[in-house]
């Protein structure tokens, strides 16, 4: 907990407030936006300490079921957060806060070319793609089926960000990725593709029923919801619900 | 059997004897009956292989044969031990007998026994002095007066420059005569030794033996020896094992 | 079938005995709550596990496809990469046991990085080693060898890992055991390597299997450095533990499942290695220093 | 300051000796290719990850906050856990290779599933016991305690993966070490815990510092399990390895910068243990063993 | 001193010398000059700790002092080499000199010489009669005939009984007897033997000691003991060591 503990303007207003902590859940690929907007949530409630806990999103599920102390959890996929709804772990209705979609990830520089999906059917490029049990997996095959290229990857990765780090290493000629994890790579390349849009990716937010100060929950939950969220997660590349 | 563990139960013996055995290790064709009396040095002799070791190490509780008596009396004019102090009684199977309890195997350290093996494994981490205080520690002597005693004891068995080697550099002989100070450092009531002298030099080996005897004098000991010389020196009676 | 008589609880059938038994040092008894408390540490949490298994359907749950390919596929590396722990690990362990040379030190403590490097940072490490634009990029484009994606990368990742252990406990044993024998064996005129084949092998030999079983144990749970150096495609690159990640996202009850084999076939290698003749000798060694002393 | 005489290359210095030589009996040469490539395996994809460090901004990168932060972390848990598993896995690694008792070979094969289970199915299995819905729920919330994504979960995550190492490690030496000194002891009248201080534990010394270096290594590394049961909070979960991971999907270069600054404390801490006398005890006991025939 | 290392290049004494040795270790105290004639047996004797078996280790090879010449010498009228074999020539620093090249130290298994150590390590993980064949095996006597042979020196030594037992279930003085044949085994030229008969009982010493003397006969021998008998039956010569 932070060392400040002169009363700030905020709204459970009150003085000799004790510092107070908030911690926040979220899918690691979420770890650059909300670590920004943590920054900005925090300029406006002074004395709050924000905690954030990146994990993929099926850990942070299992880890709010068994009694981890969050006080609101993002994930990546709304099939994750169902889990939550299900176990009755939320309060009220998880929330869509971004939707993402599909890109092909090529090495900077684009050596082999690479314009379109089709070409990611040439069996002399090594593919990497997520596996069809996690989200951008999931994406991947409705891709597949909606554009009706088959893809014969070398590797299906149990998580985006191993698609990536296999292209930005130069290991696999191209990936498909999330774009805001292009967006967020030096190394590699974003390439759109239209048939992208078959396959979108909803991102859910809620406050956890067990918090400790549901209310400064529910604020962050609206300031991520808010204007000035967006323009953050805008930046990086997410589109809006 | 029962009816002769209440026998042994009241432990002192008129006849003075204080260490009683007989057993048999059928493995290794070694079969062993001998009794030593209080203060008696008995030699324990017989060709290679006749069980010598296999008997001390019967007496001091490393080896349980599956039938075996040993007895160590207590003297007949003890004075009743304090409460709490277990009678020093080890019965069939090396066990110790107290009424209305099943008999429970003594281990070795609890035999007021010492034993010096014929390959003796020096402590290597321990200064030859520090291998004496081990043995004096044990009988509750520490600290200033153990190291005194140590280099002492150390002194008479003529090596008293080498109290603080550490075995690996010792000698055969050297290495000996830190053994033999260790094993009688504590002043044990009762004393098995395998073979002291063997590796002793012709000069050093009737000087050993000297303060081996005055050591030995007033104590009940059993002494494994190839040696005529060491047995005439030191034993008051021979018991020869054979094959 | 025909009951046996029930066999005696062990304090009965030790008063019946007809041999002797040796008194062999222990541990003092203050030590075992200790003991106790360190399996434990280790059970409870295998038992958690275990009780999230939905034993109902575990056999339903192991013996499809996916999981009998990722078995086979993590049983075959894991022992490849065993097998070259041990090849590598002797040699290694015996020569930081026995020489000394400038860097001895920072050598042994440089062994033990793969260690300390979380499994993925080692698979960056491979990657930046053995990857398309990695330090050996050139010599390897040179000679045609490109591991990237296939098994053979899952086996270096599972060498990469494994080796520090199959090294630190051989180093270990050697040290301890000495250079007594292999004195011995030098003035009755043997040669370095009948030496070494005759008497440092199956003196070690206990040693060694440890050292194969803590590889191979450490092999088959491999999942981070496999996943980043090798990537995860079934059948090439998915071992047991890949299998189970992805799993856990769709069917919790089946990542238990898998998780369950590979504590199966870990128990079934570790309890077989330890029960061949030549893993026991230490063990034996033991018993025969407590019996010397009644010789 | 006066400069000292310059000082000689080793194999100047042992020409002009003045002190004997003793015969080290070593390892066959023939042994040393493998025993180098073994060391290649380990040390090449190390300097393929150095190589990615931009060692220019390195400073910079590792004394960042949130680089301090989890460093000072990290090495407290670390430190915590390599202690523990030597105050537990000494007894048990005793236990182990000195008594035998029904089961005694599966608890010998079970200690080993820490290295079997990928660390997130550990992480998975300590949520399994310790959370609220796990095995231990009802006496935990009985009693209050709570540990779920405090520091003392990381500890047990780390505890719970290192605690193998340090058993196993104990437990050969022990093997291996026999029983002889103890049966020395125990006829000279030493009961059981004056042989444990006096007599075990300075012998085993090395072994133990061995052990102790292993688990602070391994916990060091611990990655998976700790996310999984500890999560990843700034300050009280996010360890190094944790650290390293979330800085490589958006900033490799300080990925690179923190593993480095892992590599070094464990380079460090490796170095130390080992100087310390009594770690180098079984060292010269292999020099004295051979001095021994020289007597 | 290079000007001797050319005069023994050739090799050849007409005195008849064998084995040569002139060294000092000072750290131990020891400082030894002597020679052994072909097919003699030097007795080497003294006090604990005079250095006797720091001797045998020098000329064996497993202790190199700073300042030593050790020589073994070929036979007056020894057959010019094969090809390729070297020449048995140890000189200063227990080095081995051959014409233009450096001297590098001679490692014990290649000196011809076989040493029985006072405390032999015999083998736990072989039989007895390994143990003995592990030595012939050494001089190229492999398979059946090794078994045999060594069967047959284990009988000679009265032990033919324990040849498939392991070291650990021996008595003491069967230990010493497997050490011995395991040592002579192999015929070597040289033969270092560190008080072989200390462990030996009464009955059996004169009978090992008269097998030795055979063995021994036309063997160069230096052979450390503290019994008189034993210099008496098997030394040509003495060598007293002094502290
Ligand atoms: N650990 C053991 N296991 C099985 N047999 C053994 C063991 N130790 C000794 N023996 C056998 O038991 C017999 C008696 O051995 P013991 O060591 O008691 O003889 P000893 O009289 O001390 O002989 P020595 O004079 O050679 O020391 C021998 O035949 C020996 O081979
Ligand atoms: N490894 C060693 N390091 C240092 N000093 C040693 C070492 N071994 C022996 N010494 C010392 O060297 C001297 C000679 O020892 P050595 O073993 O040669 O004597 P020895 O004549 O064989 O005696 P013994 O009759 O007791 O076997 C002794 O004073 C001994 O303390
Ligand atoms: O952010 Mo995720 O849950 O790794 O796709
Ligand atoms: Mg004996
Ligand atoms: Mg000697």
């Amino acid at each position: 907990s932070g060392p400040d503990s002169s009363g700030g303007g905020d709204s459970e207003g009150g003085e000799a407030e004790e510092p107070r902590t908030l911690t926040v859940f979220a899918a690691a690929s979420l770890t650059d936006t909300f670590e920004q907007l943590t920054d900005a949530f925090s300029e406006q409630h002074d004395g709050v300490d924000v905690q954030l806990s990146f994990a993929g999103s099926s850990d942070l599920v299992a880890q709010i079921t068994e009694g981890a102390p969050a006080d609101v959890v993002a994930t990546a996929d709304e099939r994750t957060m169902q889990q939550l709804v299900d176990d009755s772990l939320l309060t009220g209705e998880p929330t869509p806060f971004v939707t993402n979609v599909l890109e092909i990830a090529v090495p900077e520089g684009n050596p082999e070319g690479v314009s379109s999906l089709t070409d990611l059917a040439n069996p002399d490029l090594d593919v990497v793609v997520c596996a069809p049990q996690v989200p951008c997996g999931a994406a991947t095959e409705k891709v597949e089926e909606a554009s009706g290229v088959r893809l014969s990857p070398v590797s299906e990765e149990p998580q985006v960000t191993d698609v990536l780090g296999k292209v930005a290493g130069g290991q696999a000629d191209a990936g498909l990725v999330y774009r805001t994890d292009a967006a967020g790579s030096d190394a590699v390349e974003g390439i759109a593709f239209p048939e992208a849009q078959d396959a979108v990716n909803t991102y859910p937010i809620a406050p956890v029923a067990d918090s400790a100060s549901p209310a400064l929950a529910q604020e962050f939950v609206d300031f991520v919801l808010s204007e000035e969220g967006w323009r953050i997660f805008e930046e990086a590349g997410f589109t809006a619900p | 059997m029962t009816m002769e563990h209440e026998d042994t139960a009241a432990g002192r013996r008129p006849d003075g004897v204080h260490l009683r055995a007989e057993f048999s290790v059928p493995e290794r064709g070694v079969s062993v009956s001998l009794a030593v009396r209080r203060g008696e040095t008995l030699a324990l002799t017989g060709p290679n292989g006749s069980g010598k070791s296999t008997t001390l190490a019967v007496l001091a509780g490393l080896l349980v044969p599956a039938h075996a008596r040993v007895e160590l009396h207590p003297p007949a004019d003890a004075t009743p031990r304090p409460a709490g102090e277990r009678p020093r009684l080890l019965t069939a199977s090396g066990a110790l007998l107290r009424e209305g309890e099943r008999p429970v195997a003594l281990p070795p350290h609890r035999r007021a026994i010492t034993l010096l093996m014929q390959e003796p494994r020096l402590f290597p981490h321990m200064t030859a002095a520090g291998n004496v205080a081990f043995g004096l520690r044990n009988a509750g002597i520490t600290g200033a007066e153990a190291r005194e005693r140590a280099h002492a004891l150390l002194g008479e068995l003529g090596i008293a420059h080498l109290s603080r080697m550490r075995p690996a550099s010792l000698s055969g002989g050297q290495k000996a005569r830190v053994a033999i100070a260790r094993a009688l450092a504590s002043d044990p009531e009762v004393v098995l030794l395998d073979e002291p002298g063997a590796a002793l030099d012709r000069q050093s080996a009737p000087l050993v033996r000297g303060l081996l005897a005055e050591l030995l004098a007033d104590r009940t000991c059993v002494l494994v020896s190839h040696s005529p010389e060491e047995v005439e020196a030191l034993a008051d009676r021979e018991h020869r094992l054979d094959e | 079938m025909i009951p046996g008589p029930p066999s005696a609880p062990t304090h009965i059938r030790s008063r019946a005995r007809t041999r002797s038994r040796e008194h062999r040092p222990g541990v003092p008894s203050a030590l075992l709550p200790l003991a106790a408390l360190g399996a434990l540490v280790i059970l409870v949490p295998v038992a958690g596990l275990a009780a999230r298994v939905p034993w109902g359907e575990f056999l339903a749950l192991i013996t499809r496809e996916d999981s009998l390919t990722a078995l086979r596929l993590s049983a075959q590396t894991a022992a490849a990469a065993a097998a070259i722990c041990v090849l590598l690990g002797v040699p290694l362990g015996m020569l930081l046991a026995r020489r000394s040379f400038p860097g001895h030190r920072v050598l042994r403590a440089l062994v033990l990085l793969p260690v300390v490097l979380p499994p993925v940072v080692g698979g960056l490490a491979l990657l930046a080693t053995f990857g398309r634009t990695g330090l050996l990029a050139t010599p390897m484009e040179a000679t045609g060898i490109d591991i990237a994606f296939t098994t053979t990368a899952v086996i270096c990742a599972q060498t990469f890992v494994s080796l520090p252990f199959a090294v630190m406990s051989v180093e270990g044993a050697v040290r301890t055991h000495g250079t007594d024998y292999e004195t011995a064996a030098a003035v009755l005129g043997a040669g370095p390597w009948r030496t070494f084949a005759t008497v440092t092998l199956p003196l070690l030999a206990p040693a060694i299997a440890s050292a194969a079983v803590l590889a191979f144990a450490r092999a088959l749970g491999e999942f981070g450095a496999t996943l980043t150096f090798a990537g995860s495609l079934a059948g090439t690159t998915r071992t047991l533990p890949l299998e189970i990640y992805l799993a856990r996202e769709t069917d919790p009850d089946a990542a238990a499942a898998i998780s369950m084999l590979l504590v199966a076939i870990a128990l079934l290698v570790v309890v077989t290695v330890y029960s061949l003749p030549q893993s026991r000798r230490s063990h034996d060694k033991g018993r025969q220093a407590a019996r010397d002393h009644g010789a």
